[in-house]
């Protein structure tokens, strides 16, 4: 057909409990189009972005993504924050044979399953426990951890990643699971306190670690134990603050994204045009996650020289490129997770005076944690 | 005082009521006579507000009070002890006597009124705090009553006055009733043909939705047919 | 003996019902012949329809047994009691309203004859609905039906489901004279035709003198007589507690 | 109307019910891969809208748990799949068994005071189930969702068209026969008057868990064939939205009619997939929709067209 | 762990039985089970939010608003969707629980995805008796929910108001023959069910902050502490919402936090195993 754009797909939950995700990704596409539309778009023709709702539910995410393909007719897929959903698509993808690049979704096996048509240019479980957590953990020798995972592959399987990773390392730990949708953690908070461990690495995500950094305030777990936020965002989200009161000082979370360190001129740059365009500095990292994304694939396609599946994909593989959390390589190797995978650095980042302070790593560190 | 003119009602589709005219004057005593679904409780919830006629109009002391809703029948001074009694069965006693003087909502009146009503029925002062579904028939068809006059009605409508009652008790709410004559006038549905002509001035007798005859009681109560009809005589 | 047994197709023995407080029925004992029309009266509360209930299996008795046939069915539910031969009308009819007459009599035959074709239900179906005099509104939803129509419609299905003992409580409602004759003279039929029983309450005294064989009186929950319609007239308990003088 | 002419009428119906399944049937040979999968969806959804109608429409019984006994039939079969190894066919039957089983227990858990508490003990239930499906993470992979085999070795979304094609005419095939067989009497019977019914020697208790169960049943075949048809079983088939959407694709069908949850079924699926593009505000203006329609119109789009026919051609009374 | 478990289980027991007050009294006069019930208590939560922090209004003005609001939303609500539907409560049921689908996205559309939580009463935590230490927010939204309820219990057992709830609650015919508007009676009963939604949003909107979402858990455990308590009875619903708390927290402590939510239901299915009509129901006739 003839047509004066090339149509990319997004993949994301505008709706349901992670609506927020949506947000953050609609504003990377904004940036990102408009980046790759200004310096000449792709293959000659404007880049155009065909979003698609998700709601957060993996079988909605595999008919969401088999709509954009075949529907929209879309050259290459990107997205996804939910690791059930992100499963589910790239069984389409494989399926169907179509680049996708997932963005936010951290489960190992999205890559260790090693499809071809899959690529992950964000962090993965496995990365973000061995690289960053275990090694954190280490450098601040704690003596004791606990690990509170909620209830979903998410939860649970992160916390089990950790739970190897502290054997190893052989710092006891203890292990509670909780409810998703529970708003009250007073039970498991006060099997926490009665373990008195040094450091609490709670994997719950969005307003489920609201309710628990708060709660763990009233309890008196903190800010004698310090909490870890395994996954970055809530802690960064608008309504942290109020939500949490004074409890949210001294916590901690992982994070690709800090509001002074940048890593590179792209970022600095980012957070620029991002103001620009939305009046206020960027909150939630997914955002620069997915103008990376398209950018990666902008310069892919170009670089392919052509829509077609199969030169897309060797053009991946050949990524060779810089965006905003430094220079983007996939992996190449069978066998594991870090197949068509690049895990970007992650920083541990402490609320001290509600000023993040970068802990690890020791490189990049603005100061030392504190109890 | 109440005259009622041709009106016809339906319940849900079915007509039940066809072309009733009847007069209450003040002070009298009437009775509604008929057989069982003639349509003597319809007429009764068609003054009461509940079954709103199809056609036809009602006044009550020269105002129309067909059309108007139950509750506000109610505060034109009319008061209804429904076909089975319909006591509060989990309000006690005395709430349910309370629940009578609602429209008046004065505590004065309601004290005054229940005064009135315990020296009428004596045996309700004593059940004041039970439960309403855990008084006897006779004492639930005394309290149905008695709720009735917590309004101070002009009009009392009393269907099915010796429902489930023993003769005895039927006797004593009767010579009640006739206590009542000075100030209140009174329709009454009664099975109990006889009880009825003998204690109404006048009297109408209802078939299949429509008033077939209408007298004097003791003319009525003389009557062979009448006898015949309703008494098995 | 056996002879003797075979006669009362319906027996209760003992049958006591209280309502929390309320004693609706005290020690009741009675019987019901087979192919005779016997008349339930009594004041009202006296426990004629409750007593109607606890024969068709609608309310359990707090005490006593029932036997039909010879059978115990005491405590059975209504759906099994029907099945086993008693049907009953109620005394406030209680129509499908949103099915057709011919589907409300449907329903008892279908139950009575499980298994049976959509062709020859309707068939006994239309049939029943003759025998009341609903043929030509087969087709209409019961709901439209006038009263006196609707306690034919109670009639019609409970012939549909094929009773010994056809229990009628107060069927004669709302007719006049003249329609009470037709009606007495329809229930007579109904005896002598299907060979039924019938157990029948009634407030219309004049049909109960003129077609039962037997009438028992209950009063206040406990048996006051049991006689020839003429009888139970004449007796001056019966007069002073229903009948007045 | 006389035996003949009424024989007449229905052989004409039935030709006409052929003659739409037959047109049906050759459509997804129009169409693209896409639109096959819209197709497929609807398909699911009439089975799905057209078993909870026996039970809401024609038994008055609002049940919350369909969707859930919708899971039960998934995940059963998949976790058998998976676990087990066993052929997917047999799963989605042993599915279908699970969810009537289940179905049963429930039914007579709370039908016995049926009305409300039967919607709330079902609600309930769901939750339960969603809980044990987040925990088990083991067995059932929670929110990740369980990958499982498909139904035939090689994937074509022709022959899930013509699965689920049978799997929708067999569900209606029985709701059909159900309703208007000497059982289907009962349950309008029950629906109408209990006490009457009983006392017609209807066994209001059994009738009521036979329209729960096989609709449960049913239900728990439809969860099975989507599951197998995704190729992956999440707690998104046993949610609440899923249940939202079974019921506003009856009530804008026709509650208590035959057709009507086929078409809700159809115009709701093909309905959303155009609105999707407006993204955050698509359930809303379903759920208005659903809204206006369940207000203004209690007997859905049958009952409309019914309203309308019958003010053009008023008929004889 | 017992004490704090006990207590825990105590003061969530309260807002359980504070959330399902308002579903309690609507099914009990009305007959009609509002399922929207929790979107009414987050509708409640977001205004206090928006009075308190967006325009900056005294904390209590600005809850009374909210409340007061979501009557009047209530009474609109029964007016156009239930008000048709007497006598037919399924129907009811539907008609609301489309209504919460439509709220709930209503919300996200106009709320946005992100919490919100109006500022605290209060800060800090308590040291309970040395055992344990407990939010001073979470004590006091124990001292407010007891307060509502007791409120409407007197409300209820002291008033005209209650009297007549009670009377039409009994036989809506007779009420109505006693002078009683049952119409508007009902469209206030529906009204106050709603405002008492609001007053459990607004008193446990900073404890738990609202999501478009968060109703459909408040409204699952409102309805089993309703059909746990037995439709329609008050003394029930405090008992169910009660009983409700400590299984949950008991059971978290001592069998899985992560089962927290079943103990629950189990607890109602064994209920309505042995006794139908729930704790303090009476059967239907
Ligand atoms: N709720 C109702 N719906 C439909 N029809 C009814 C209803 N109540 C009564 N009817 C019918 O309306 C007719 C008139 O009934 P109504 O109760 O007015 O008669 P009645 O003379 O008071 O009878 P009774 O002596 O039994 O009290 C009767 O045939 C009855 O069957
Ligand atoms: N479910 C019940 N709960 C409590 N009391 C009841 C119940 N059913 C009936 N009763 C009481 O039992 C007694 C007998 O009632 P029953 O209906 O058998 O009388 P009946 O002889 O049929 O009267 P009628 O001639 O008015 O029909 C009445 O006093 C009635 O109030
Ligand atoms: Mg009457
Ligand atoms: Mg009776």
């Amino acid at each position: 057909w003839s047509s004066d754009t090339i149509k990319v797909g997004v993949v994301g939950p505008r709706t349901g409990g992670a609506a927020a995700t949506g947000k953050a990704f609609e504003e990377g596409i904004q940036l990102a189009t408009d980046y790759v539309n200004a310096k000449g778009g792709v293959l000659n023709k404007k880049l155009e972005i065909v979003f698609e709702d998700t709601a957060g539910a993996p079988d909605k995410a595999a008919s969401g993504f088999e709509r954009l393909a075949t529907r929209d007719k879309v050259v290459m897929v990107l997205g996804e924050s939910h690791s059930s959903a992100a499963l589910a698509e790239i069984e389409v993808a494989n399926r169907l044979g179509i680049p996708f690049m997932v963005v936010e979704a951290w489960a190992d096996p999205i890559t260790a399953k090693n499809y071809r048509y899959v690529f992950r240019a964000g962090p993965s479980n496995s990365g973000v426990v061995n690289d960053t957590i275990a090694k954190w953990v280490a450098a601040e020798q704690f003596k004791k951890v606990a690990i509170v995972a909620e209830n979903t592959d998410w939860g649970l399987g992160i916390a089990e990643l950790t739970e190897k990773a502290m054997d190893k390392a052989g710092v006891p730990y203890l292990t509670v699971t909780t409810e998703r949708k529970s708003q009250d953690h007073y039970m498991e908070l006060t099997k926490l306190k009665a373990f008195d461990p040094d450091a609490v690495l709670a994997f719950v995500y969005g307003t489920g670690l609201h309710y628990f950094v708060a709660q763990a305030g009233e309890v008196g777990l903190t800010p004698k134990a310090i909490i870890l936020d395994g996954a970055g965002p809530p802690s960064l989200w608008p309504d942290f603050w109020p939500n949490v009161g004074e409890y949210g000082d001294l916590e901690c979370f992982v994070s690709s994204m800090h509001e002074k360190v940048e890593l590179t001129e792209l970022a600095t740059q980012f957070r620029k045009s991002y103001v620009e365009a939305f009046g206020k500095a960027p909150t939630d990292y997914k955002s620069r996650s997915m103008f990376d994304a398209i950018l990666i694939a902008a310069d892919a396609i170009n670089r392919a020289g052509s829509v077609d599946a199969e030169k897309l994909v060797e053009a991946l593989e050949k990524t060779d490129l810089t965006v905003t959390r430094g220079k983007v390589t996939f992996g190449t190797e069978k066998g594991g997770p870090e197949y068509h995978h690049w895990m970007p650095p992650m920083l541990v980042i402490q609320w001290q005076n509600k000023e993040q302070v970068v802990l690890f790593p020791a490189e990049g560190a603005t100061g030392k944690l504190k109890r | 005082m109440l005259e009622v003119s041709n009106i016809d009602v339906y319940r849900g589709e079915t007509q039940v009521l066809w072309d009733i005219s009847l007069e209450v004057a003040a002070g009298e005593r009437v009775a509604i006579l008929g057989s069982n679904g003639a349509g003597k409780s319809s007429l009764m919830g068609a003054i009461a507000g509940i079954l709103p006629p199809a056609g036809g109009k009602i006044n009550f002391k020269g105002e129309t009070i067909s059309g108007r809703k139950a509750y506000e029948v109610t505060r034109f001074g009319i008061a209804l002890v429904p076909e089975g009694r319909r006591v509060y069965k989990e309000m006690s006693v005395r709430e349910n006597l309370e629940m009578g003087g609602y429209v008046s909502r004065k505590q004065r009146r309601i004290d005054q009124g229940m005064e009135q009503v315990f020296a009428l029925f004596p045996v309700l002062r004593d059940r004041r705090h039970q439960a309403g579904g855990t008084l006897s028939g006779g004492e639930q068809q005394m309290l149905a009553i008695g709720r009735a006059l917590m309004s101070r009605p002009e009009l009392l409508l009393i269907d099915e006055l010796s429902l489930g009652l023993a003769p005895r008790i039927t006797k004593e709410i009767y010579q009640a009733i006739s206590g009542l004559e000075l100030e209140t006038t009174v329709l009454l549905v009664e099975q109990n043909v006889e009880m009825a002509l003998s204690h109404s001035q006048r009297a109408y007798i209802m078939e299949s939705g429509r008033i077939t005859r209408s007298g004097r009681s003791e003319t009525l109560m003389a009557d062979d047919d009448i006898r015949r009809a309703y008494l098995g005589l | 003996m056996a002879r003797e047994d075979d006669l009362k197709l319906v027996q209760g023995v003992g049958i006591t019902k209280r309502f929390g407080g309320v004693q609706a029925l005290s020690d009741v004992d009675f019987e019901v012949e087979k192919g005779t029309i016997v008349g339930l009266i009594g004041p009202n509360g006296a426990g004629k329809t409750t007593l109607f209930n606890i024969v068709a299996g609608a309310i359990a008795p707090s005490s006593g047994v029932v036997r039909f046939q010879g059978e115990d069915i005491t405590g059975w539910s209504a759906y099994k009691v029907c099945r086993r031969g008693i049907a009953r009308t109620f005394q406030v009819t209680r129509p499908f309203g949103e099915m057709t007459c011919l589907e409300n009599v449907a329903v008892g035959v279908v139950n009575r004859q499980p298994g049976c074709r959509r062709s020859q239900w309707t068939a006994l179906a239309a049939e029943c609905l003759e025998a009341v005099g609903l043929r030509d509104l087969a087709a209409t939803e019961a709901r439209h039906l006038n009263v006196v129509q609707k306690k034919r419609l109670e009639i019609a299905r409970a012939l549909a489901t094929r009773p010994e003992l056809l229990m009628l409580d107060e069927v004669l409602g709302g007719l006049n004279s003249q329609e009470i004759q037709e009606a007495v003279a329809f229930i007579q039929g109904l005896r002598d035709q299907r060979r039924l029983t019938i157990l029948w309450i009634e407030h219309v005294m004049g049909a109960i003198m003129q077609a039962t064989e037997k009438v028992i009186v209950l009063d206040q929950g406990k048996i006051l007589t049991t006689g020839t319609p003429t009888e139970v007239v004449n007796d001056p308990r019966v007069i002073h507690a229903y009948l007045g003088d | 109307m006389s035996q003949g002419a009424s024989i007449l009428k229905s052989n004409r119906k039935n030709f006409l019910y052929g003659a739409g399944l037959a047109a049906f049937a050759v459509l997804p040979w129009m169409l693209g891969v896409y639109n096959q999968h819209v197709l497929i969806v609807c398909l699911f959804y009439t089975m799905m809208a057209a078993s909870w109608n026996l039970i809401a429409g024609y038994t008055g019984q609002i049940s919350f748990g369909h969707a859930a006994f919708a899971g039960i039939g998934a995940y059963v079969s998949g976790i058998l799949a998976v676990k087990a190894g066993l052929n997917p066919w047999v799963g989605v039957a042993a599915g279908t068994v699970a969810a009537a089983f289940f179905g049963l227990l429930v039914g007579l858990l709370c039908l016995r005071m049926g009305g409300i508490y039967l919607s709330l003990t079902t609600l309930g239930f769901s939750e339960i189930l969603h809980i044990i499906i987040n925990n088990e993470y083991e067995i059932t992979r929670g929110t990740m969702g369980l990958q499982v085999p498909g139904l035939t070795t090689s994937y074509s979304k022709i022959s899930y068209f013509y699965i689920f094609l049978v799997g929708a005419v067999i569900t209606l095939t029985i709701v059909y026969k159900l309703v208007h067989s000497n059982v289907g009497l009962n349950f309008r019977a029950v629906q109408n008057d209990e006490r009457a019914a009983s006392a017609l020697g209807v066994d209001v208790v059994r009738t009521r868990l036979l329209a729960f169960t096989v609709s449960s049943a049913l239900a728990g075949m439809a969860g099975a064939l989507f599951g197998h048809y995704m190729m992956l079983i999440t707690p998104h088939i046993p949610s609440l939205d899923q249940q939202f959407l079974v019921l506003s694709m009856t009530v804008i069908g026709g509650l208590g009619s035959f057709v009507g949850p086929v078409i809700g079924a159809f115009c709701l699926e093909i309905l959303s997939e155009y609105i999707r593009a407006w993204g955050e505000y698509h359930v809303l203006v379903f759920g208005l929709v659903a809204l206006v329609v369940a207000r203004f119109a209690p007997k859905g789009l049958v009952g409309i067209y019914k309203a309308w026919r019958g003010k053009k051609r008023p008929e004889t009374a | 762990m017992f004490a704090i478990a006990s207590m825990n289980g105590i003061v969530i027991g309260v807002i359980y039985a504070l959330s399902a007050l308002g579903v309690s009294l609507v099914v009990g006069i009305m007959n009609v089970v509002n399922f929207a019930h929790g979107e009414f208590y987050i509708l409640a939560g977001y205004f206090s939010y928006l009075f308190a922090t967006a325009l900056g209004m005294n904390l209590l003005a600005a809850m009374t608003l909210a409340v007061a609001i979501v009557f009047v939303f209530g009474l609109l609500v029964e007016y156009t969707l239930i008000r048709p539907t007497y006598g037919d409560d399924l129907y009811s049921l539907i008609l609301t629980f489309i209504l919460s689908i439509v709220l709930q996205n209503a919300y996200l559309l106009i709320f946005g995805p992100y919490p919100n939580k109006p500022p605290g009463w209060v800060r800090g935590a308590t040291d309970i008796f040395g055992l344990f230490m407990y939010g001073n927010q979470r004590l006091a939204a124990l001292v407010a929910g007891t307060c509502v309820i007791v409120f409407v219990f007197a409300m209820i057992k002291l008033t005209w108001f209650g009297r007549i709830i009670r009377a039409t609650s009994q036989d809506r015919g007779m009420a109505e023959l006693n002078g009683v508007n049952t119409t508007r009676l009902n469209m206030l009963s529906f009204g106050l069910g709603c405002a008492l939604a609001a007053a459990a949003g607004v008193i446990l909107a900073p404890v738990f902050p609202v999501t478009p979402t968060a109703g459909v858990p408040v409204a699952l455990t409102a309805f089993v502490v309703v059909v746990l308590g037995g439709m329609g009875s008050l003394r029930g619903c405090i008992v169910g919402g009660l009983t409700l708390g400590l299984v949950e927290n008991l059971g978290a402590a001592y069998l899985s936090t992560g089962y927290k939510h079943v103990f629950g239901f189990i607890i109602l299915i064994l209920v309505l195993a042995i006794r139908p009509s729930g704790l303090f129901g009476h059967k239907e006739a």
